[in-house]
């Protein structure tokens, strides 16, 4: 499965338009705004889990350098627009991450770096290992690989940032919004 | 009116640190108890990243265990995969070519500097210069590159497998270690400018934290805790394995106790490990890197243990074989479980930034702790 | 490598059907009752030709039968290896805790204690089973590396056991 | 097979900042040149709102919010791009040339956010708190002479009436400690509010030691006072150390490392805002950079002189001293680890305040000759 990639279409387009004389020439540009600014500026959570919060620092770290695309790493979930989700969640775990979640403000993203946050990886037959992330929060983004390279995870955040660019800002409706179909990235299937 | 003296007492405060907090190194939580800035008693409580490993142990062939160790201190992977092959082959009376011997000892040295590189980092952090995180970051990411270049793979390489190693060293690998250990000489020294010398540095590490040597050897801590303690304990020399007592490499001791002494024996340590890296060069014969193993392999019934210097301590894995497929049990003797243990007598009476400052030397790895 | 003159001290002190002594290459395995075994270890700590002073490791596995107990021990002074290995019942898995001897064997004995239920006589939080469970959640039900553990699985990814798949 | 070994290009980060430095030499190239431009045809306007005073007073501090918030987006970025040349990375890159979009975009997108209240928090003093610490660093560039002529209004007692506002910071830190009914917050609070009133004592003093050689407490007389030496020379021997003490108790207020132990991120997550989101936080942010931009430029007229220097007018003057002494505090920032709160409050009492009261005897015996 490659990734799936949509370019905005002129029924999408009109699809924003608000029933109002010249509304669309009021709301797009502000919708075009809105969007540049939430693509452009994603602060992740300091939030790793495992072997794969290791690559994610060393994404932070000089050789990659994830400051590039306007993502800094805040401590605290308030402040934070997209949660790493980097390794196994456990059944003790689950609760804590379901919260984390539940506490960061609107709008928020989540990428599920390798393996294990994906779909349990290689302790798919632990009795304590949750079967991925996607369980109990919605996931965007899945980047496989066990850990991933940094590479990977950068492919992951471009693509989430291109998703941004395409979202529909101003009627943006949680985790029921049609724009949550995700992205998968690596998986060989 | 005579004075009376007034105790002023305000109910403590609980703090819960973790599971996610930007330094409890993973998903360890403390419940720490304060008054105002004074820490009155601590909790660790671990089990955020349990996954069952050793049951899952009990369902595969030997062989197949290897993986999963990469992903327990997953920041010295190769000296797991060391481990758990030494307790393999000591249960299937295999031996190990000389050749073998000599990379692997050399990988999990350098997997030893890049672990060190990261704890440099990663306790810089925790006392707030950030820019020294970067520093370690960039120069792991040179170590990185070689042990890439020889394994496939930047952080699980599952390579190290019980009887050898699968290939021999690239073209080359002779050539960039040692520009990478030039380069890594020098950034050492620089970090060392920014960062040990530095008064706040000092102040903030001297002191603090400090294990006494019968506090050390009673909770059974070991590695760079009981060596920065004054117990000159180290695996490598007391009971070499592999062929570590054809090695020439000291093993740095410190008697402070605190967690500057502490930060120093690891320091150190990346200088040792880049002189028995360049050793292993020159004395490794050539020959042979694999012993021959049958496909199906089946240990005869038995009970073996390896015991094993990683970059957090002693690491060891007992194995247990009936003569099936199958280990009967396989235990993982964590270095930082045990020194976790410590936390609760550690963190009695200090300040809450002391908290970190000696969690942080610790050097912890939950991926471990929690198994 | 302990002398033989220890090896004889400790040979008077515990009768043959108490204790047996056999060798690993060096290091010394002692395989001794259940109800010797806190006695022997104090005096593994006290007397000055053992001296064993750290306590590497504790670990237990199921044969099936009975839970044997795997104790290892390392002298800083006299640098040599101390291995005991003792059994408990299945039905009723309890054995004195060394604690008070070694405080390093604290969550060690824990670990024991979530994964096999082998209680620890005399351990700070014997019968207390939220505070001995120290990796599995405090409401796990059942201990889950016993042999015969069944796992009832929820469904639900938030508590209790996963499913396998 | 081979892995490329490589090392990142030292010059090549380098041109990466300087890179940066020459957009920043580049609107200091523009800004010189307005005072070329015909202002005098704009007299009549001028005379219309110098008529109407409170229609002036509105205009001084519209020009004053808006120059707070342009500056604090450039410094935001400066931070960023500093930060990176320093620890061997880029920095901010790819939003706008060499990332100087990347602030704006922060901005937007934080305006945007979801503003959560703590459901346990007090709310009226949660919401409250970010603007009580941003008004009052608002209120100080109003005496902040960028020249002779562009000061928003020369106060005789500026130095005076700059303390007693700035104080009031720690007033909304620890109004946002308390509202927000979080442990970290209130113990952030707390450190916050020990630490300003503490450095505000020693920083209180190396004013004073200045105002006293000048004479003055009007901001603009103590820069006229410098008009052929800079204070820092003209009496080095204590105002060498006297500038020393200021730095570090600006350092101190502004809780930057060693001293940032309100929002000291290894221990506290991030101190007295961490349940703040959105907006609100954003205006911490605001607050803090702002803070930094007034005390740079407090620095400057008290020690540097001001916006005195030649070839360049004035005010492109000030703030490039301004900029040269943030970048200080920046390299600063990034170089040192964090102090602990005894430490910092010891260090205080026993080192600084000691010290400064030395210094400023020192210098009322020179003010007496």
């Amino acid at each position: 499965m490659g990734v799936k990639e949509k370019p905005v279409t002129k029924e999408e387009m009109e699809s924003w338009r608000i029933p109002i004389p010249g509304g669309a020439a009021i709301i797009a540009p502000v919708e075009r705004v809105a969007q540049w600014a939430r693509k452009n500026s994603l602060w992740s959570l300091t939030f790793g889990l495992s072997c794969c919060a290791i690559e994610m620092m060393s994404t932070a770290a000089p050789r990659y350098d994830l400051d590039r695309f306007g993502m800094i790493f805040r401590a605290t979930p308030r402040q934070a627009d997209v949660m790493i989700v980097a390794g196994w969640v456990s059944v003790k775990m689950a609760p804590y991450i379901k919260r984390l979640y539940d506490q960061m403000p609107e709008p928020k993203y989540v990428i599920a770096m390798g393996g294990c946050a994906c779909a349990g990886g290689p302790y798919r037959d632990s009795i304590t290992i949750v079967k991925g992330v996607d369980h109990f929060v919605p996931v965007d983004v899945y980047v496989y690989g066990c850990p991933p390279r940094p590479e990977n995870l950068i492919n992951g955040i471009l693509k989430l940032q291109d998703k941004i660019a395409r979202e529909h800002v101003l009627t943006r409706n949680g985790d029921r919004a049609p724009h949550r179909e995700p992205i998968i990235i690596g998986e060989n299937a | 009116m005579p004075l009376t003296s007034t105790e002023i007492s305000s109910p403590g405060m609980t703090i819960n640190m973790g599971p996610q907090h930007p330094s409890t190194h993973g998903v360890l939580r403390l419940l720490v108890e304060l008054d105002g800035e004074v820490v009155h008693s601590c909790r660790p409580v671990i089990g955020y990243l349990h996954r069952g490993l050793e049951k899952m142990f009990e369902a595969r062939p030997y062989r197949q265990c290897i993986p999963f160790t990469d992903r327990l201190d997953y920041l010295a992977a190769l000296n797991n995969n060391l481990a758990i092959s030494q307790a393999v082959e000591r249960v299937g009376n295999i031996t190990v070519p000389e050749r073998a011997q000599y990379i692997r000892v050399m990988l999990c040295e350098m997997n030893r500097i890049a672990s060190h590189l990261v704890f440099l980092g990663t306790y810089a952090t925790d006392i707030g210069a950030t820019t020294v995180f970067l520093y370690a970051f960039r120069d792991r990411e040179k170590m990185l590159d070689l042990l890439e270049m020889m394994t496939g793979a930047r952080l699980t390489y599952n390579w190290i497998r019980p009887g050898g190693v699968p290939t021999d060293l690239p073209e080359g690998f002779e050539k960039a270690v040692r520009s990478v250990f030039e380069e890594l000489k020098v950034t050492l020294d620089e970090n060392n400018r920014l960062l040990t010398g530095n008064r706040i540095f000092r102040v903030r590490t001297e002191g603090i934290g400090v294990i006494s040597k019968e506090q050390a050897i009673a909770w059974g801590s070991t590695g760079p805790v009981i060596r920065g303690s004054g117990v000159p304990y180290d695996i490598r020399k007391i009971a070499p394995y592999e062929v570590y007592d054809r090695l020439d490499f000291d093993v740095p001791v410190f008697d402070q106790g605190d967690c500057m002494a502490r930060y120093l024996v690891r320091i150190e340590e990346i200088r040792q490990s880049m002189r028995i890296v360049e050793q292993c060069f020159k004395d490794m014969p050539d020959g042979e890197i694999m012993t021959k193993m049958p496909k199906i392999f089946r240990p005869p019934a038995g009970e073996a243990y390896s015991r094993t210097e990683s970059p957090r301590g002693e690491l060891s894995f007992f194995m247990v074989s009936d003569g099936s497929l199958n280990p009967v049990r396989v235990h993982v003797r964590a270095p930082s479980f045990i020194h976790l243990s410590m936390l609760p007598d550690l963190l009695k009476g200090v300040k809450v930034a002391d908290v970190i400052a000696i969690l942080g030397s610790l050097d912890t790895v939950l991926g471990e702790v929690d198994r | 490598m302990p002398t033989p003159e220890a090896i004889s001290k400790l040979q008077q002190l515990f009768s043959e059907d108490q204790l047996k002594v056999d060798w690993a290459g060096k290091e010394l395995i002692l395989n001794v009752e259940s109800d010797s075994f806190k006695n022997l270890c104090t005096f593994l700590r006290r007397d000055t030709d053992f001296d064993c002073d750290f306590l590497a490791d504790i670990t237990s596995w199921d044969t099936g039968v009975s839970f044997p107990l795997w104790y290892r021990f390392h002298s800083m002074s006299l640098n040599h290896t101390v291995i005991i290995r003792t059994n408990v019942s299945r039905d009723n898995p309890i054995i004195a805790t060394v604690t008070d001897i070694w405080p390093g064997a604290d969550w060690l004995e824990r670990e024991c204690f979530d994964m096999y239920g082998i209680d620890f006589e005399g351990h700070p939080f014997q019968g207390d089973l939220a505070q001995m469970r120290i990796l599995m959640p405090k409401d796990w039900d059942g201990f889950p590396f016993r042999k015969d553990y069944e796992p009832v699985f929820s469904g639900d990814p938030l508590h209790g056991p996963q499913e396998r798949n | 097979m081979s892995v490329r070994v490589y090392t990142s290009s030292k010059s090549y980060r380098a041109g990466q900042f300087f890179g940066g430095l020459i957009v920043a030499l580049i609107v200091i190239a523009i800004a010189s040149l307005l005072p070329l431009l015909p202002w005098y045809k704009l007299n009549p306007v001028l005379d219309f709102i110098g008529m109407h005073p409170w229609l002036n007073a509105f205009l001084k501090a519209f020009v004053v919010v808006n120059f707070v918030a342009l500056h604090v987006l450039f410094l935001i970025w400066l931070e960023r791009k500093f930060a990176g040349w320093m620890q061997a990375r880029l920095g901010p890159k790819h939003v706008g040339w060499q990332g100087l979009g990347q602030t704006l975009a922060d901005a937007i997108k934080l305006f945007l956010k979801e503003d959560i209240v703590p459901a346990k928090a007090d709310r009226q003093l949660f919401a409250i708190a970010p603007f009580l610490s941003f008004m009052p660093t608002l209120l100080t560039f109003m005496v902040l002479p960028f020249s002779a002529a562009w000061i928003a209004y020369d106060y005789d007692l500026g130095a005076l009436f700059v303390v007693a506002v700035s104080t009031n910071v720690a007033l909304g830190v620890l109004a946002a400690g308390w509202g927000a009914n979080n442990k970290y917050s209130i113990l952030g609070g707390a450190r916050a509010v020990a630490q300003l009133l503490s450095y505000e004592i020693p920083m209180v003093m190396m004013i004073l030691a200045v105002v006293t050689l000048s004479d003055t407490m009007s901001m603009k007389q103590i820069v006229l006072r410098q008009a052929h030496l800079w204070n820092i020379v003209a009496y080095w021997p204590v105002m060498i150390p006297a500038f020393l003490i200021f730095l570090t108790c600006a350092l101190a207020e502004l809780n930057r490392t060693p001293f940032d132990l309100p929002e000291a991120e290894s221990e506290l997550v991030s101190g007295f805002h961490t349940e703040y989101s959105g907006m609100r936080f954003a205006f911490f942010y605001l607050a803090e950079f702002a803070n930094n931009f007034f005390s740079a430029g407090f620095a400057v007229t008290l020690f540097f002189g001001g916006w005195y220097g030649p070839i360049l007018p004035p005010v492109v003057w000030f703030t490039l001293k301004t900029l040269i002494l943030i970048c200080v505090m920046m390299w600063i920032r990034w170089t040192l680890p964090r102090l602990r709160i005894d430490q910092v409050m010891g260090f205080c009492w026993k080192v600084l305040v000691p010290i400064s009261l030395v210094v400023y005897c020192i210098t009322a015996l020179i003010a007496l000759k």
